[in-house]
């Protein structure tokens, strides 16, 4: 199978997002996609697979001018697409969001549980995922959701697979798995379309990249031909040296102080100090219970037992909005349930943490908001029309974006990041990391969640690992090496690449 | 039914006590009601009653048997107390014309599949937020049952003349008063089409995330359509059995039959956010108010306490459904 | 166990004596949340608690499938006498004939049943009270002139028996400008007035088809700063009020205590083996400001 | 990015037509409804008549205003009829007392808070959809007020009385119905609460999406209760007014009007949904409904035809309003 785009062009409204794309991809090849946050490639895809229409060019499918009335249509004809944003129904069980709209019936026209039950569990294997398919959906970590996802797409005998960010929610392991999958897929002759904004994964397992700026396709290269350099200058139109800047740390007094904090089945005796200028990495496989920690520190969820110390003071903080006035702040991993409200502008969204500061007279200054808002934009080099746009309307990275400077602007003093940069592009990337060294040279804390191996090791100061919801060590970064940090976060014992 | 012996053995093998608890909630608490008014009253637990109770049940049950797909979906359907009055309205104005039954039956059942096809229409095609739709639809619907009317009960020799109308409502067979026959066929049927076809699982993927079903290549519009239909369907049967239990079509038929539907609904466990729930927890539920409406009376209580109680009850029994569904 | 439908026969065995103190009444009403409807159950229970009868009360809260429900409940409970004042006499049918088959006599109150047997029933005659209504409007108006009407809940035999009482014996001698519903309820018979005193400002009377509208009529004549006869229907309590202060110029009065009364001697009369009549009028009396303030 | 910027400054500078559109699209509608009426009655502009039509949409309007917060955060209240009937019948009783009517107007508004909290309180922390919960308390406050009435509907002489009591309902000021102050005076206040104040941009923020409110510091629950409270308190002013107007508490007074007040909240453009809408719109629901219900009395149309005409309208308006919105 070979598909071939040509010259596609879309609008959203005024918003020209395409003019004139070309891509091209084919059967046993892996064919990367990338560019920067918004330049266009989820939407290149759903135009692909027919969820939107385009606006101009040509769509053909081994020469034949080709389209799909939707999702289903072009997954039938051997196109499947795992969306960048999960598209699972939590309440239902793991084989039936499989099976969705493709269930196996018997001869009476009635859904043949057993016999879906054992193709997922089969599929599911062969990523070596072992998930009970019985369990809702939603009780699942975003990684395995993934990988259900994945399974999903492996099990319709696809000719051609579009993963769009597949790895975002996973760990090495899965990752590596993944690959493991993909190579063997491509040998049977599938091809693969692979947007990711990871560039080591690039390197490893795509044979071609197509790079996209501004709504039009930049450059088409041979992977082997290429280095990163070349790619982030073509993605971000111009250099910007190393993934990482150098952090030149000057560690003030310890802020935060956690002390033995226990959930009972989900985490036990967490201790951790984190001093002002300093960031503190916490890594681990995924589910090892980071998120659920910072969770229950900021006041979400609750802990059994354990103290929380702010400046050497105790402090009990019993929900977001006490830990916001000891000036904490909170950057979830997810964005769009907890992080934003996609309907509110983004003027509401930046300045809702910090909105009783902007009261006069019991009333809400408007103009200072608005001063506000626009003034941590472009801080954050936000792209967006004005403050006034919804949420909803921007680009994945660009959101991220937001509810970093909704935390910004609230005035925290400790900073949890979890997944600060999950599915954000290299620039934006670079511009969040040196975010986050201005906050620490003004003597912010930061803690940082990142299952991102050379992200933690590149910015942090000190990591802590957890497995299993305990902190099995807490190391210097200098000094620190990925082997090192997976045989803790794998408990220890040296199966990291089990 | 080998589908179901699986799932059993399935579930028996690691049983999870909280689940059991969660589903079986409902069902404990009619237990925990029946057992309440057969002491209280003990005229409660004779054959006779219990059958006048299921009789009683039916026609709140079927209409809340349709409003249980349209609730899993996120939705909600206020027209079916209106659907029911015109739909009895028109079937029995058909039947005094000495039409044959049978056609006055389909047509009666024809109209309301119709009206909750407009229903489906409005909610898919016009993009209508369900209540606000159907809110009108109840208005428009009442209306024109009083036009047709001409806000007169509509009754008349021919319609009483037919055997086969007045046994839809009145009639029995081993015994067993008609109507509760006639539910626990819709029943049957609505339960495999819930829990056994894909149109269930489309029904369910829809409630739980609309976005996402339509990526999955669900016909969402299609599927709200339909579901919409059922529960016009289901109310035009519903208003059948009632014509036909009082012999005479009423104008105002129906009124805040809906409320009683949904009632059913939630307390069987079905989550009004759509994408939750099991029509075997409706048929509690409306057990559950029948129980209450029937043993309340039995036990001569006021009508303006009946409405007390029946409040409490209902918040109780939601209250205890989500501490249940709490981790 | 049977089949095919109720049955519609009865077994005629003879009535066996019972004295008030024995007598297990059931007693559904169509609602309480209406004064009159409240006012028939003081009268019943009343005579009962003077008399030692135990009675069960239930209020179908106007809807005739919760009143069918009720009065399966009742024969359940095995009353001996079932007194019904129906939402609706054609859908009351069936019930009655579960009660015939159960051999329970039935006796109605205000409304009749269109079928099965009903061993008496107690009512002031609605169409007569319409057209005293009427009479008294042409007697204090005078011939042609503008008339506007409130009408009840739609369908209701009230509703239909009063208008046809008053429209027939106004025919031709008042004109009826307007004609709107009310619901037999004070707040629309407010609003309604209001509306219709606007686009009719030349009506010089009001015949509302229950106290409670006229009442609500009451309020927008005055806020409209007219003079307009007003006539309600019942005699409720608040409506003799505001005849006897002038705000209404009278109403039909019905006696619902008396019917509550006449319904429950007539259950001690059947089963002390006299004969009942089969129509119990309760009497209806036109009040109006100068009959009360004589 | 050039058309970026250009779309830009005509955002922020200039006109957006679609953007008026879908704003000012409720208002259009009761311009056309308005020229309408006239043309077909020309009785309906003289300023007598508007005088009318404005105390008759006070009390709905009083109603609606309070449910916007309630559907802006995605909830719904079905027992403000039922408030208003039982803060009606209490203020009515207190009156009947003889006590001072300042004391029985605080009274019955500190009770229809109560009944709000107490909604707000199982809502929040009982966790109970608002729909189910609504509707329990709706069929509980109204038995209360049946069984605190007896069923009676409530008058006295000292009731008539106080003049301030008649006042509320039946008073003029500057030769304008003292109702539609107090309307004016609710809406300006709860403009403000929900425009320029925390706490309204809580209420969007809490309808949008309820878990990044909590996390951005927003204390939901207690938003939520005092979003329900306040329904309460509106449905209390109603109750005052109403009960004012008839000089007498009725125990079925209200029924049914929170369908009237949440067709006014949606009529607004305010989407069920939560997060999304305006006051302001609620204003022009409630008159839209209150000249249709005006217009087609004047125009004499049956009551039959009118709930028909009603139903359509509210449909044709959310349709129209759900187009605007579409890109
Ligand atoms: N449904 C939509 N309506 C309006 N604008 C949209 C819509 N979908 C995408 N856009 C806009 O189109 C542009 C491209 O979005 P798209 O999601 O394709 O970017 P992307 O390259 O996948 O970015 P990312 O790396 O962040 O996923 C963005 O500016 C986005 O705001
Ligand atoms: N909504 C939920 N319901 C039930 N269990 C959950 C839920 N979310 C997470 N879990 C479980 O809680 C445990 C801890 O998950 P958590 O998200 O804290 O891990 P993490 O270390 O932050 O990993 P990640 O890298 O995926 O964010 C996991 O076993 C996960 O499956
Ligand atoms: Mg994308
Ligand atoms: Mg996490």
């Amino acid at each position: 199978m070979k598909i071939e785009m040509k010259n596609i062009s879309k609008a959203f409204g005024k918003n020209k997002v395409l003019e004139g794309v070309n891509f091209a991809v084919e059967s046993g090849e892996v064919h990367a996609l990338m560019g920067e946050n918004g330049a266009g490639k989820s939407t290149l895809m759903n135009i692909l697979t027919g969820l939107y229409g385009d606006d101009g060019g040509d769509i053909l499918v081994d020469g034949q001018p080709t389209s799909y009335s939707g999702p289903l249509d072009a997954e039938q004809h051997g196109i499947s697409f795992i969306h960048q944003e999960m598209n699972n129904f939590l309440e239902m069980s793991v084989v039936d969001n499989m099976f969705l709209n493709k269930e196996i019936k018997n001869k009476f026209g009635m859904i043949n549980e057993d016999k879906m039950r054992k193709q997922a569990r089969e599929y599911l294997s062969k990523l070596g995922a072992d998930i009970d398919v019985d369990k809702p959906i939603g009780t699942l970590s975003v990684g395995r959701q993934q990988l259900i996802e994945i399974a999903k797409s492996i099990m319709t005998d696809a000719k051609i697979i579009i993963m769009d960010e597949p790895t975002a929610a996973l760990t090495e392991n899965e990752i590596d798995q993944l690959f493991a999958v993909v190579n063997d897929l491509k040998k049977q002759g599938v091809g693969f379309i692979y947007i990711s904004h990871r560039m080591e994964e690039i390197f490893k397992i795509a044979d071609k990249v197509t790079v996209m700026r501004d709504g039009i396709s930049v450059n088409e290269y041979m992977t082997k031909d290429v280095d990163m350099k070349q790619l982030v200058r073509d993605m971000v139109g111009r250099e910007i040296g190393d993934f990482y800047p150098d952090r030149d740390p000057h560690f003030g007094k310890t802020i935060l102080s956690v002390k033995n904090l226990t959930e009972k089945g989900i985490f036990e005796n967490v201790s951790f100090d984190v001093h002002e200028g300093e960031i503190l990495a916490f890594s681990g496989l995924m589910g090892a219970g980071r998120t659920e920690i910072m969770r229950a520190i900021f006041g979400i969820d609750h802990y059994d037992s354990g103290e929380i110390y702010l400046d050497g003071k105790k402090v009990k903080i019993k929900d977001p909005e006490s830990a916001i006035k000891h000036r904490i702040g909170f950057l979830t991993e997810n964005r769009k349930d907890e992080g934003l409200i996609l309907a509110d502008s983004l003027r509401d969204n930046i300045a809702l943490p910090s909105i009783n500061g902007f009261v006069k007279h019991g009333l809400i200054d408007d103009k200072s908001v608005d001063d506000f808002a626009n003034m941590l934009m472009k801080r954050l080099t936000v792209k967006a029309m004005s403050e006034q746009v919804t949420a909803g309307s921007l680009s994945g990275g660009n959101q991220q974006k937001v509810v970093l400077a909704k935390w910004v602007g609230s005035g925290s003093r400790v900073l949890i990041l979890d997944e600060p940069t999950r599915g954000v592009d290299v620039g934006a990337k670079r511009e969040i990391y040196d975010l986050m060294n201005e906050l620490t040279d003004r003597n912010v804390a930061i803690i940082m969640i990142s299952s991102d191996l050379p992200e933690v090791l590149g910015m942090s100061d000190k990591i802590a690992v957890v497995y299993e919801g305990k902190i099995s060590g807490i190391v210097d970064t200098n000094g620190a090496t990925q082997e090192s940090v997976m045989t803790l976060a794998t408990g220890g014992t040296d199966n990291a690449r089990n | 039914m080998q589908e179901t012996k699986s799932v059993e053995t399935e579930k028996s093998k690691g049983f999870d006590f909280k689940k059991f608890v969660g589903k079986m909630g409902p069902l404990l608490a009619l237990i925990v009601l029946v057992i309440l008014v057969t002491v209280l009253s003990p005229g409660f637990i004779q054959p006779n009653n219990l059958l006048n109770l299921l009789r009683q049940v039916s026609i709140n049950a079927v209409i809340a048997f349709g409003m249980t797909f349209v609730i899993l979906t996120g939705g909600i359907d206020l027209s079916v107390g209106s659907i029911l009055a015109l739909t009895g309205a028109v079937t029995a104005t058909l039947l005094t014309t000495g039409i044959s039954p049978i056609i006055a039956l389909l047509a009666g059942i024809a109209l309301g599949s119709l009206l909750g096809f407009v229903n489906g229409l409005l909610i898919a095609y016009g993009k209508a937020a369900p209540f606000i739709a159907t809110l009108a639809t109840m208005t428009i619907f009442r209306g024109a049952t009083y036009v047709f009317t001409n806000g007169n009960p509509i009754t008349g020799a021919k319609m009483n003349d037919s055997f086969m109308f007045q046994f839809m409502g009145r009639g029995y067979l081993l015994g067993i008063p008609f109507p509760i026959f006639i539910m626990a066929v819709v029943y049957l049927v609505l339960y495999l089409l819930l829990h056994k076809t894909t149109f269930g699982r489309k029904t369910y993927a829809l409630g739980g995330n609309e976005n996402a079903a339509f990526i999955a290549g669900v016909k969402t519009k299609m599927v709200t359509i339909w579901i919409y239909t059922i529960s016009g369907l289901m109310a035009a049967i519903a208003g059948i059995i009632l014509t036909s239990r009082l012999s005479s079509a009423q104008p105002d038929a129906g009124t805040s039959y809906e409320m009683d539907a949904i009632a059913a609904v939630v307390l069987g466990g079905t989550s009004l956010a759509g994408g939750k729930g099991r029509i075997f927890g409706t048929l509690i539920g409306a057990l559950i108010i029948g129980t209450l409406n029937n043993g309340m009376n039995l036990l001569g209580i006021s009508s303006f306490y009946q409405q007390i109680v029946k409040g409490i009850v209902i918040i109780i029994a939601v209250l205890l459904d989500r501490k249940s569904n709490d981790k | 166990g049977k089949s095919g439908l109720d049955s519609g026969g009865s077994n005629g065995s003879k009535v066996e004596k019972k004295s008030p103190k024995d007598l297990k009444v059931g007693v559904s009403l169509s609602t309480q949340s209406n004064p009159f409807f409240v006012s028939v159950k003081k009268g019943i229970q009343g005579l009962a608690d003077k008399k030692g009868t135990k009675v069960q009360i239930s209020d179908a809260q106007n809807d005739t499938a919760k009143q069918n429900n009720d009065i399966e409940d009742l024969i359940t409970k095995k009353v001996d006498v079932l007194i019904i004042n129906p939402v609706d006499s054609s859908a009351i049918t069936p019930a009655v004939k579960d009660a015939n088959d159960a051999g329970i006599p039935v006796i109605t109150v205000d409304r009749s049943a269109d079928g099965g047997k009903v061993l008496s029933l107690v009512a002031s005659n609605s169409t007569k009270g319409g057209q005293m209504a009427a009479k008294f409007m042409i007697d204090k108006l005078g011939n042609n002139a503008k008339i506007a009407e409130l009408q009840g809940i739609p369908g209701a035999s009230a509703t239909r028996e009063r208008g046809k009482g008053f429209d027939n014996a106004a025919k031709g001698k008042l004109d009826i400008v307007a004609k709107q519903t009310a619901g037999f309820d004070r707040a629309k018979g407010l609003s309604t007035t209001e509306n219709i005193l606007q686009g009719n400002s030349d009506v010089v009377g009001i015949f509302s088809q229950n106290d409670e509208m006229a009442l609500g009529a009451v309020q927008a004549v005055k806020a409209a700063g007219k003079e307009i006869t007003i006539v309600g229907f019942d005699g409720e309590d608040d409506g003799i009020k505001a005849v006897k202060s002038g705000k209404m110029a009278a109403t039909v009065a019905q006696q619902p205590e008396e019917m509550g009364r006449l319904a429950l001697q007539a259950a001690y009369d059947h089963f002390n083996g006299k004969t009942v009549k089969k129509n119990i009028e309760s009497p209806l009396k036109l009040v109006t400001t100068e009959s009360l303030n004589k």
